[in-house]
């Protein structure tokens, strides 16, 4: 049927024409989800002084409905992946993203948990992508709150969109499983 | 201040002392391998000395050491030793510091483990262990301690790449798939 | 009949969202996902060993107190109306206040006093 | 792993199966292995503990550090002396200048300028290093209270270090990382309306440290939390090589300021708190009372520092005045060779040490000659205090690993280097 599942990669705007149309239910229920993300934080690194900052007094992200850190990852759909990534860790943050109810969301906090930052050896990974799909990359090492919270906001504009990762592939699923039940 | 302790030492311990020396304010002395444990032993309960406070144990590797600014005959040579293992130690009692250093050879690089006698060396020499590859003899629990086991390998020797990764887990759906080709 | 009223309701916001959740929430099962969660580490350890009775222990005991702290929750909400009385002197009725319900609750957390003294002599709730 | 009867003996002396008297036939339990994995709140996210549990009571904990080993040694010896700053402000990221402080002053004594910094210069990385002492202590207790259900000493705590951040990101542009002392001397002279601005931060502090001892002090679920959790004896410290508060709880008066005076703490004044039985209670205590000895030393700073150059004017080591990189050609070579090869230091090798913010935290370089390190090994107080955690978590209960690991204050960076 051509529609390839694995990745969630858009060759061509004809796909995307079809992924992007919503109907009613699906833009209330993503602006559900939007305001009310429980977030799993992932913290290994110096990022993790930064996300107690954002989650402090001053910059407060209670005020995007993200404030509550949920830890365990059955009760939480917005994975934080905050500092860096070692090749040690990978499998546990592969596992803990797999274990997580869809549909679900990744932002990459830092520069070491988007690249790998300045540390290209053979223990940090260069990225969390090489291990699971992320939606919000944030640079910056740690980045300001400030950041954090644009990015927040831009999480929040792909979801009512639709285009998380973990979305644009249930409807992909949908696409190919009502194509196949029309044959 | 620590002279007095490198006098003492070679006045004890004079056959098992190779050299002894004081760089930046540190009082090192190179010691035999196999009476490492009876010189530390003694260092420790002596109450001269009353070294009781260990504070670091790591090793350098001397591969292609060639200091500019120095006496060509100090650069390495095939035959002199590898790795040279440093146990930093302290006194509280007597506030003087001492470096002890072993010299071990490339192909045999072990000696006898000093966790016994002070509990700190115990996961120092494991990381030591992990970082360089040298065996502790008498070791409790001796294994790698930062890198995971199916790492192969000791990182921070000299000839070890310092991008060469051994991915545990990667994704299957990428593009370019390194860890594909590191393995084929 | 409120009491049927708020059942329903109870029951259809329960069935609502339940339902919302599987019908419109994404389904997307892998063998990982089915294995419990331990901080992101392989799970060790079988959950089938025989474990320590204390936890059962515990587990009762909190039960007891909580059951305790839940009856005070409609005490509270009828506190006004079990503290007034209301007398009728020579055909006019005079509402004072009584410390009926006052005295009810603290006979009530007295028997459950003595209970927790003895379980707290017992050394039961603590784990040594 | 040894095999579950002789663990049941060899820790609670429980008698096995058969020898079991008659009247307490009961089966006793199996010893059941629990994971504290890797991303656990209270683990910092970096430590995994594989615990052989009796109920609730622990009988063996085996500690796995190691989950962001970042290669400060490798990526230092791929980098120059001044390169290194930035990989330094990483390793303990909750008090960072302490370690930029650690590392030009290991470099200084290899090149052999070790007391030669300028006194302005000198001041001002005590002003910042105490400011990033009390971020440490600030953060730790913050946490630990948090992870004890105290949330809003946490946010009270939280506030407090919002306030450092801002002065410190004034006085070096980040917030956290900020890579702002050099090899003999500091790379930016201190903003004007500092000391006004430091003063009236401190005392805003001190009100905050005021309410939450007020809150915590005598707090009963946190004494009862705290006290007699995680005991170490003085003995056991020593030989483990436990420095910094958690040697001080147990009352090891040792505090590399005082004992190995460096930089300019001979002319501060300021006492050690030393505590007595060592458990996670003497811990906390040890590191509020702390907290108000880096006000005392920031507000004799503040009177004390003198007016003068911030960097050594010996050209070997500074970068020549921007004026002159952009008008002179020979300033702008050596500007140039100063950047790319780096500091040509001596070969040598040198172990300087400072009091960081858990403990002695000290450089032990090795240089060859060239501009960049041959060996460049941290000694980490984290580490070797996690070393202790497994004989500190015996015998608890599975609960009390949080305050242990809270007070230990396990830093990632630091301890896996």
């Amino acid at each position: 049927m051509g529609l390839e599942l694995t990745t969630t990669r858009l060759e061509n705007a004809a796909e995307w024409a079809k992924l992007a149309k919503q109907s009613i239910l699906d833009k209330a229920t993503n602006w559900g989800r939007k305001f009310s993300l429980f977030t799993y934080p992932f913290v290994t690194a110096c990022c993790g002084m930064e996300f107690m900052s954002v989650a402090g007094p001053k910059y407060d992200i209670a005020r995007f409905g993200a404030e509550f850190p949920r830890f365990s990852p059955r009760q939480s759909d917005l994975l934080m992946i905050v500092g860096t990534i070692t090749e040690k860790q990978g499998p546990a943050l592969k596992r803990v993203f797999d274990q997580m109810a869809e549909p679900k969301w990744v932002i990459a906090f830092g520069v070491c948990a988007s690249t790998g930052g300045f540390y290209q050896n053979y223990s940090a990974m260069p990225g969390a992508d090489q291990v699971i799909p992320v939606d919000v990359y944030i640079p910056g090492c740690p980045p300001r709150p400030e950041q954090v919270l644009d990015a927040l906001i831009m999480l929040m504009d792909r979801i009512q969109a639709g285009r998380g990762h973990s979305q644009v592939r249930t409807k992909r699923e949908q696409l190919v499983a009502t194509a196949n039940d029309s044959e | 201040m620590a002279q007095k302790v490198l006098d003492a030492l070679t006045a004890k311990w004079a056959d098992a002392i190779v050299r002894t020396g004081s760089a930046h304010g540190d009082e090192i002395v190179w010691v035999k391998r196999d009476s490492l444990l009876d010189v530390a032993t003694w260092l420790r309960d002596d109450p001269a000395m009353a070294f009781d406070s260990p504070v670091f144990c790591t090793c350098i590797d001397w591969l292609d050491w060639h200091p500019t600014g120095r006496p060509p005959s100090e650069t390495w040579t095939e035959d002199k030793p590898r790795f040279t293992v440093c146990y930093q130690l302290r006194s509280l009692a007597h506030h003087h510091r001492l470096r002890v250093e072993v010299e071990l050879p490339e192909h045999d690089p072990r000696l006898s483990s000093l966790a016994g006698l002070w509990p700190a060396f115990n996961w120092q020499e494991r990381e030591t262990f992990d970082m360089y590859g040298i065996r502790f003899d008498g070791h409790p629990d001796l294994r790698r301690i930062y890198m995971y086991e199916e790492f192969i390998g000791y990182p921070l020797r000299k000839d070890y790449p310092k991008e060469k990764r051994q991915p545990l887990v990667r994704r299957d759906d990428l593009i370019d798939a390194p860890h594909k080709a590191e393995h084929k | 009949m409120p009491a049927g009223v708020a059942i329903a309701f109870a029951l259809g916001f329960t069935c609502l969202f339940t339902a919302l959740a599987v019908l419109i929430g994404p389904k997307a099962t892998n063998p990982d996902k089915l294995k419990p969660f331990e901080c992101g580490s392989e799970p060790i350890g079988s959950p089938r060993g025989r474990y320590s009775v204390r936890f059962y222990q515990v587990a009762i005991l909190f039960l007891v107190f909580d059951i305790e702290a839940a009856f005070m929750y409609p005490w509270a909400i009828l506190y006004k109306q079990l503290s007034t009385v209301t007398t009728v002197i020579n055909g006019v009725s005079v509402t004072g206040v009584s410390v009926f319900g006052f005295v009810e609750m603290l006979v009530f957390v007295a028997i459950l006093v003595v209970a927790l003294a003895y379980v707290w002599r017992k050394k039961a709730i603590g784990w040594d | 792993m040894p095999d579950q009867s002789t663990l049941k003996q060899l820790v609670l002396g429980r008698k096995d199966v058969q020898d079991l008297s008659d009247e307490e036939h009961a089966l006793p339990p199996d010893l059941m292995t629990v994971n504290m994995g890797p991303s656990h709140p209270a683990m910092h996210g970096t430590v995994r503990i594989v615990l052989t549990v009796d109920g609730e009571k622990i009988v063996k904990g085996d500690v796995q550090p190691g989950y962001l080993h970042r290669c400060f040694e490798k990526e230092s010896e791929h980098a120059t002396y001044t390169q290194v700053f930035p990989y330094t402000d990483r390793l303990n990221y909750v008090s960072p200048m302490i370690n930029n402080c650690g590392w030009a002053m290991a470099v200084e004594k290899v090149l052999g300028i070790y007391g030669k910094v300028p006194k302005r210069a000198e001041y001002i990385r005590v002003i910042v290093s105490e400011m990033s002492r009390m971020t440490d202590h600030l953060t730790c207790i913050g946490a630990s209270a948090m992870e004890l259900g105290a949330f809003t000493a946490f946010l009270y705590f939280l506030k407090a270090r919002e306030w450092l951040y801002e002065l410190l990101e004034t006085v070096s542009g980040a917030r956290l990382t900020h890579s702002y002392v050099r090899v003999g001397g500091v790379s930016k002279d201190l903003p004007a309306g500092f000391d006004a601005s430091l003063t009236n931060c401190l005392e805003r502090i001190d009100g905050v440290i005021a309410e939450v001892e007020g809150l915590l002090n005598n707090n009963k679920i946190f004494y009862d939390r705290m006290s007699g959790i995680g005991a170490m004896t003085k003995a056991d410290a020593i030989a483990s090589g436990c420095v910094g508060p958690i040697a001080r709880a147990c009352g090891v008066d040792y505090d590399v300021r005082r004992d190995y005076p460096y930089s300019v703490y001979p002319e501060l004044e300021f006492d050690v708190p030393v505590g007595t039985s060592g458990d996670c209670l003497d811990r906390y205590l040890v590191r509020v009372e702390e907290l108000k000895q880096c006000i005392r030393i920031l507000r004799q700073c503040l009177k004390q520092i003198p007016a003068g150059p911030i960097m050594i004017d010996d050209h070997r080591v500074a970068l020549p005045p921007k004026t002159d990189a952009y008008n002179t050609i020979e300033s702008m070579i050596r500007h140039f060779k100063h950047i790319m090869d780096g500091i040509r230091v001596p070969a040598g090798e040198a172990y300087a040490f400072v009091e960081g913010g858990n403990g002695e935290l000290g450089f032990f370089i090795v240089a060859d000659g060239t501009g960049r390190p041959y060996k460049a090994y941290c000694r980490s107080p984290s580490f070797v205090h996690l070393s202790t955690s497994e004989q500190l978590i015996k015998g608890h209960l599975i609960a009390d690993v949080v305050p242990i690991f809270g007070m230990i204050n396990m830093i990632g960076g630091e301890c896996d280097k």
